[in-house]
């Protein structure tokens, strides 16, 4: 049973990452990589599930927490470059260009 | 406190230095405090230099483990070898605080701080401690020649950090490959010269490694044809630096060649020894002839440098014991007149801002004292009888005579190479009649002559009187030469036969 | 070690200290003068002085020794010592030194005092005196010096003081560049001089290197090291002593004040080399070869000199080719193993050169700077003393009997023609003959017929006593100095030979009286036809005639310096241009610069795939996932 | 049984919400999509018995986070035209889909090589708030405190970045 809940996870975040790689709203990518973290932590709860460890269970508070810092922190961007641009293109974001 | 003299020496100006970088300090109290870190240190070194007994083995020693696992100690002492190379680095510092003032405090911390790691460098007994200092030695350098050189600094400091760290990765590489020999044939890790000098190294892997430990060094001499950052970098870099870089850190690759290279690479060094000279000669007469048609003062006087080096490194590869001692004295020999003669020059150039040789002239009439000065430390550079300059220089080419007598031939070429630049140079700056920049030249002060003044000394005696030096490094030159010629006749078949039958002519 | 004299490390000593007092003296008041001409004067010769009063009770010391053994040395302290080579700052009194020593210091100290009349009025008067002690300290450790390093100190430092009093007057670049010449030709010598020590010191200085143990081991040396090592010590003599092919700094060296001319480039520092062939007579005499080579070289040196010398119209470059040529002579006598007659040249010819040059002086002062001696003439009656000193030191240079420099150099031509170099012999009576001829053209010119210049001739006047005492004392020295040494042919017993025997190696040749009467008699002729046809062309007050072909060639020095020119500095200095110009950029830096442009390249490449935006490389992320993963689930087993 | 039944239930709905985050156009559509993902992931949590977790999955991620995205969201006013147009987006998507393919097999293979099955009962009180609270403060004290900096940090550097002014 709980390959079916690791299989959901693996499924998950690959849907996460193809998110990240084929939208260019900023929202989306965002919300794509919350996405991922998710499924990180689904495959955390499961195998804490498998070994009757709540270590994994630890793990995903922490994921949340990172995640809530990153919410924070990745709004606050996103307002400050809308404000800048006034778009939400990640493309138009390009200043690392060679 | 005076246990751990030479922490002592090494972390004093490094935390002053620090302190100074960090903390809102004035530039006149860094000048201050640097100068007192120096005379501290010139203080301790006196110590060191009066109390050091003259055997051949390490003193002063400070021992505690720093990374257990790995054999790494902190091991610091002094023998013959380094003590005369450690008395350049701490002796001649405060000249520096005393003749120029015009600097920011960021460089008077630097100053600090390359002269702690440089004592730190020149102590070390353990290699991975010694290639933490010699890498934080580059960093203030770096700084000095970037953020106070001349305007194309940026050029030269780039050229002269990545040149010198390329060398010292390769060192790295060869450092590991020394320890994890050293596992191998005994099972327990060590990086402290006294074990790693005790192994065996042969074939290929111990060739390479050899090729990274000189590698760095001859980029730090510089030795040709890895000289090539030093015009750039001695003449960018302000005064005070080039007197560091020429002065003692050339000298510390001096010093590395023969402190860790000699031992441990006993074999491949006696192998590759002649190909090793023949570099050293080139390089002297190389940029001795460059030396002749440059037309800034600072550059000429980086090729003379240069030059210098090259004979000085040849005494190590000549391996015999005149040549070995000819080296570690001409080392302070070498760093007191070249220092002189930078020194003399950054106060020149403060007097009249230019650098251009043609500029000059007439200065002897406007500052005799100056000329004197100046015309002393040219001598030693020549190697005039009488002068620091000479004993190394004979002694040198003596012992590469008993090499080679075609190195031996070409290496005293110097004496005549040597002399045309530097007359040139003399000619066009001191005699002659005065230009119109020198026309409002003044003399050296009171302050700067008192300065400058137990340098001069100091050259003249170790040319009259050598031999309390030569007491303090020969025995540890004799240690090192006969453990040579050991594994020399050891390994004696084709071409090491050639070396021994001279040996014993 | 036959005794110790302490006192032997002071007569260097003194002279030093002098001019370390002097310099000082000079150094601290150079702003404004505090210091008056006779203080300087005063401490300048006090020096020199003491020097010779100490050299004269040596003397006396060594005099009460017997023959044998008459050394005397004195070790002042161990100077460095590495391995097998233990050198201590030592000096040795032998018979050959202290005979060097007294008239070193003779000379010196009348030089010193003729300076005070000569310098009067010299802005750095002071550093003048410092520069005159320093030498004659150095001079001093040369002569005394017991070992060739020791000797080395010496032989260097006289060459600093030739340098710094060539380019005494700086200003004037032509002096300044005559120095550098001096001092570089002079290093080229010593670079000859450091090897030939080099080599000697692997043969047979391990026992001990100095004097006394070396000749001791002298027969251990391999022959073909001991040629080796006596050619290499030779290039060091050719240099200091101006023979061929470094001669050429001597005649430049003339930029120097008069006193220098007369002290260092006449009587004692170019007479070094000299010295040195003979202080190393026990390796020489071994090596009879390198004998050869000396000896030839030494009177080719003596033709070239004596050639210039007949066509030179400066009073000062006549005597100086006059100077290279007599060492020439001197170089032959030690040459043809005749060291004693070689250095008793040198001991006369301190006498009369130093004297002609003194007398220059003076004539060149009572003219206000003026050499050149066509302006000159007719200057017997103004300057009566000089004129009359002159004329001694003429006759004893052109070697007319019984003045000094007949005996010497006939000793020499006499060694010559007795060992069997007739060769030798009968280029040296020709140039004995063209010596006469050249000096009494020059005294001729100068002092007698009509003056050609009357301005000048008004305006000269004799010389102070300061300066004409000095000259006397010499005409008094080239006068007799030569029945030192009286062959037995007129009724002498050759004392300086006998004095110097037990410090040289050298067997005295037997020739029979045919011999010796045919090197006097080759002697007396040259003199008398050189002077004769001085006598006929120029006694009468001849003008300057212009000089076509040969003369020419010779006035220019055969184009030597022009030769040496194109062929030794210009391509040096071309080298130099080129390792600045090309090589440096290009190929030792070449490795480092393309090093650096390839980095830069490869970064331009690289460039490319850096677009800039997110989600790009994200996708690169995830190529670098994908192929990680399709790598590991075929090396993974499950 | 019906724990199956559920799980593939819960499942479906999330790989659903997932799908409509990364393929509806607008963003606000994308959120609410992606806030039933979230919601079913919690019931997901719920049937491996981690109560605590479920419960902050409700509270944190689907209320707290969830609700700060929609409100940005809505706060920048995002008409349709500032979208932006999203070239490509298949192409993109097939591309990952290849890429991403490799990555999938492995971790699957993983995961299907894993040793065991879940015992079907838990000891009573786990994933607990008591139980998961103890592991926390005892055995991850150190981390746990080490990630409140770091929420001080975010909250200081939010403050910071939102106050700039354009």
């Amino acid at each position: 049973m709980i390959e079916h809940y690791l299989s959901l996870s693996v499924l998950l975040f690959c849907l996460g990452v193809l998110g990240v790689i084929s939208r260019r709203n900023v929202f989306v990518v965002f919300m794509s990589i919350e996405l991922m973290l998710n499924a990180a932590n689904l495959g955390f709860v499961a195998v804490a599930r498998l070994h009757q460890s709540m270590d994994g269970h630890v793990l995903a508070l922490m994921v949340m927490a990172v995640a809530a810092a990153e919410a924070a922190l990745a709004l606050a961007v996103v307002i400050l470059l809308h404000k800048h641009k006034g778009n939400l293109d990640t493309n138009i974001f390009s200043l690392l260009k060679g | 406190m005076l246990d751990n003299l030479l922490s002592l020496m090494i972390f004093l100006p490094i935390v002053l230095g620090a302190g100074i970088l960090l903390l809102p300090v004035g530039r006149e109290a860094a000048r201050a405090l640097g100068l007192a870190a120096s005379v501290l240190v010139v203080l301790f070194g006196l110590k060191i230099f009066l109390t050091f007994n003259g055997s051949s083995g390490l003193e002063f020693v400070e021992r505690s483990p720093l990374i257990e696992s790995l054999g790494i100690s902190y091991h610091l002492g002094v023998d013959g070898i380094s003590l005369l190379v450690l008395m350049a680095a701490a002796l001649l510092f405060p000249m520096v605080y005393l003749l120029f003032r015009t600097r920011e405090k960021g460089y008077y911390g630097n100053l600090l701080i390359v002269q702690g790691a440089m004592i730190g460098a020149v102590c070390a007994a353990d290699l991975v401690l010694f290639y933490m200092f010699w890498e934080v030695m580059l960093l203030p350098v770096f700084f000095m020649i970037g953020l106070y050189g001349g305007p194309n600094r940026l050029k030269a400091t780039v050229k002269i950090t990545i040149y010198t760290i390329a060398g010292s990765l390769l060192m790295l590489a060869a450092i590991i490959y020394l320890g994890m020999a050293h596992h191998q044939a005994t099972g327990q890790w060590s990086f402290a010269m006294d074990a790693l000098s005790g192994l065996s190294l042969a074939g290929p892997a111990a060739t390479l490694a050899f090729v990274g430990f000189m590698v760095a060094f001859a980029i730090k001499i510089p030795l040709f044809p890895f000289h090539t950052w030093l015009p750039d970098a001695y003449t960018e870099a302000p005064t005070a630096t080039t007197f560091v870089l020429s002065a003692i850190m050339a000298k510390i690759g001096v010093y590395g060649v023969i402190r860790f290279v000699v031992p441990v690479f006993d074999e491949s060094f006696a192998r590759y020894a002649l190909i090793l000279a023949c570099s050293g000669v080139v390089g002297m007469m190389y940029c001795g002839i460059a030396a002749l048609v440059q037309k800034d003062f600072k550059r000429m006087l980086a090729f003379s440098s240069a030059s210098h080096m090259g004979i000085i490194a040849l005494g190590i590869f000549c391996m015999n014991v005149q040549a070995l001692t000819g080296t570690l004295y001409q080392i302070v020999a070498h760093a007191t007149s070249t220092g002189v003669i930078f020194l003399l020059l950054g106060l020149i150039e403060e007097r009249s801002a230019t650098r251009t040789i043609d500029d000059f002239g007439g200065l002897a009439s406007r500052a005799p004292i100056l000329a004197v000065f100046f015309a002393v430390a040219m001598l030693a550079s020549v190697g005039l009888p009488g002068t620091s300059g000479f004993i190394g220089e004979f002694l040198i080419i003596l012992g590469a005579i008993k090499f080679n007598a075609v190195i031996g031939i070409l290496a005293a070429t110097t004496l005549v190479i040597g002399v045309c630049y530097m007359l040139w140079l003399f000619q066009r700056v001191f005699f002659e009649k005065p230009a119109e920049k020198t026309a409002t030249f003044h003399d050296l002060t009171a302050i700067e002559v008192l300065t400058i003044l137990p340098v001069i000394v100091l050259i003249i005696v170790m040319g009259i009187y050598p031999q309390p030096f030569l007491d303090k490094i020969n025995p540890a030159a004799d240690r090192q030469i006969a453990a040579l010629a050991q594994v020399v006749a050891v390994a004696d078949s084709g071409d090491g036969a050639e070396l021994n039958n001279q040996g014993k002519n | 070690m036959e005794g110790n004299l302490s006192s032997l490390g002071f007569i260097p000593l003194l002279p030093l200290a002098g001019a370390l007092v002097l310099g000082l003296m000079h150094l601290a008041t150079c702003r404004g003068r505090l210091i008056s001409e006779r203080i300087y004067a005063l401490v300048g010769c006090i020096g020199p002085i003491l020097s010779f009063l100490l050299a004269v009770n040596v003397f006396f010391a060594l005099q009460a020794l017997p023959a044998q053994s008459r050394f005397l040395s004195h070790q002042a302290f161990t100077w460095f010592s590495v391995g097998e080579l233990t050198i201590s700052m030592g000096f040795l009194a032998d018979p050959l030194s202290v005979l060097m020593l007294l008239f070193v210091t003779l000379v010196g100290s009348l030089i010193h005092v003729y300076s005070i009349g000569y310098m009067a009025g010299d802005p750095a008067f002071g550093k003048f005196f410092s520069y005159l002690n320093l030498f004659l300290g150095s001079m001093l450790i040369l002569v005394l010096g017991d070992g060739p390093l020791v000797m080395f100190v010496g032989w260097e430092g006289v060459g600093l003081c030739s340098y710094l009093l060539i380019s005494y007057y700086s200003e004037d670049r032509g002096n300044v560049v005559a120095g550098n010449k001096a001092f570089i030709v002079n290093r080229i010598g010593d670079f000859g001089f450091v090897l030939g020590m080099s080599f000697l010191f692997w043969g047979i200085g391990a026992e001990g290197f100095d004097y006394l143990s070396l000749k001791a081991n002298a027969h251990l040396l391999a022959p073909t090291l001991g040629i080796t090592v006596c050619l290499l010590l030779f290039v060091g003599a050719t240099g200091k002593s101006a023979q061929i092919p470094l001669y050429v700094w001597l005649p430049d060296a003339m930029a120097g004040p008069t006193p220098v001319s007369a002290l260092i480039h006449a009587a004692t520092m170019v007479t070094a080399g000299v010295y040195m062939v003979a202080r190393f007579s026990f390796l020489y005499a071994q090596v009879e070869v390198a004998g050869l080579v000396v000896a030839w070289i030494g009177i080719m040196t003596a033709l070239l000199g004596a050639i210039f010398g007949m066509f030179q119209n400066d009073i000062k470059k006549i005597l100086a080719y006059s100077t290279v040529s007599q060492l020439g002579y001197m170089f032959a006598g030690v040459g043809v193993a005749a060291y004693s007659a070689g250095i008793f040249h040198v001991f006369t010819h301190a006498f009369f050169k130093a004297l002609l040059f003194l007398g220059a002086g003076s004539v060149i002062l009572a003219l206000h700077h003026r050499q050149d001696i066509w302006q000159m003439g007719g200057l017997k009656n103004k300057l009566p003393i000089t004129y009359w000193t002159m004329l001694i030191g003429a006759l004893a240079l052109a070697g007319c009997p019984p003045f000094s420099g007949f005996f010497s150099k006939d000793e020499i031509l006499y060694s010559a023609l007795a060992g069997g170099h007739t060769g030798i012999w009968a280029i040296g009576v020709l140039v004995a003959g063209m010596t006469a001829y050249y000096t009494f053209r020059l005294i001729f010119v100068v002092f007698h017929g009509q003056p050609r210049d009357r301005e000048v001739y008004d305006h000269a006047h004799e010389s102070p006593k300061v300066m004409t005492l000095p000259l006397i004392v010499l005409a008094v020295g080239a006068l007799f100095a030569g029945f030192l040494n009286l062959p037995a042919i007129f009724g002498g017993h050759q004392q300086v030979s006998h004095w110097l025997a037990p410090s040289l190696t050298e067997v005295h040749p037997h020739g029979s009286m045919a011999t010796e009467v045919l090197a006097i008699g080759g002697s007396v002729l040259a003199f008398v036809v050189g002077i004769s046809i001085a006598y006929r062309r120029f006694a009468g007050g001849a003008e300057q005639p212009v000089f076509t072909g040969f003369r020419k060639f010779a006035y220019h020095k055969f184009y030597v310096d022009e030769l040496y020119d194109t062929v030794l500095v210009r391509p040096y200095r071309f080298v130099g241009q080129a390792v600045q110009r090309v090589i440096e950029p290009y190929v030792t830096d070449g490795p480092v610069r393309a090093a650096a442009w390839l980095y830069r390249m490869a970064g331009l490449a690289f460039k490319v795939i850096q677009v800039g935006y997110v989600r790009v490389y994200a996708i690169y992320m995830v190529i670098g996932l994908s192929v990680m993963s399709l790598v590991l689930s075929q090396s993974l087993n499950f | 049984m019906i724990d199956t039944y559920l799980f593939f239930g819960l499942a479906l709905l999330s790989v659903l919400g997932a799908l409509g985050l990364i393929l509806f156009r607008h963003p606000m559509n994308g959120a609410m999509s992606f806030v039933v993902t979230l919601i079913s992931l919690a019931g997901l949590y719920a049937l491996l018995s981690a109560k605590l977790i479920f419960a902050i999955q409700l509270i944190v991620y689907a209320g707290a986070i969830m609700s700060l995205i929609l409100f940005i969201i809505m706060f920048l006013n995002i008409q349709e035209e500032d979208l932006p147009v999203d070239t490509a987006r298949w192409f993109y998507l097939a591309g990952g889909i290849v890429l991403l393919a490799p990555v999938a097999g492995l971790l699957l293979k993983i995961v299907e090589s894993l040793p065991g099955e879940a015992e079907p009962l838990t000891e009573a009180g786990f994933g607990g708030v008591k139980q998961v609270g103890l592991v926390l403060f005892q055995q991850w004290l150190l981390p746990f405190e080490i990630v409140s900096i770091l929420l001080l940090v975010a909250l200081v550097g939010a403050v910071v970045l939102a106050g700039k002014r354009g």
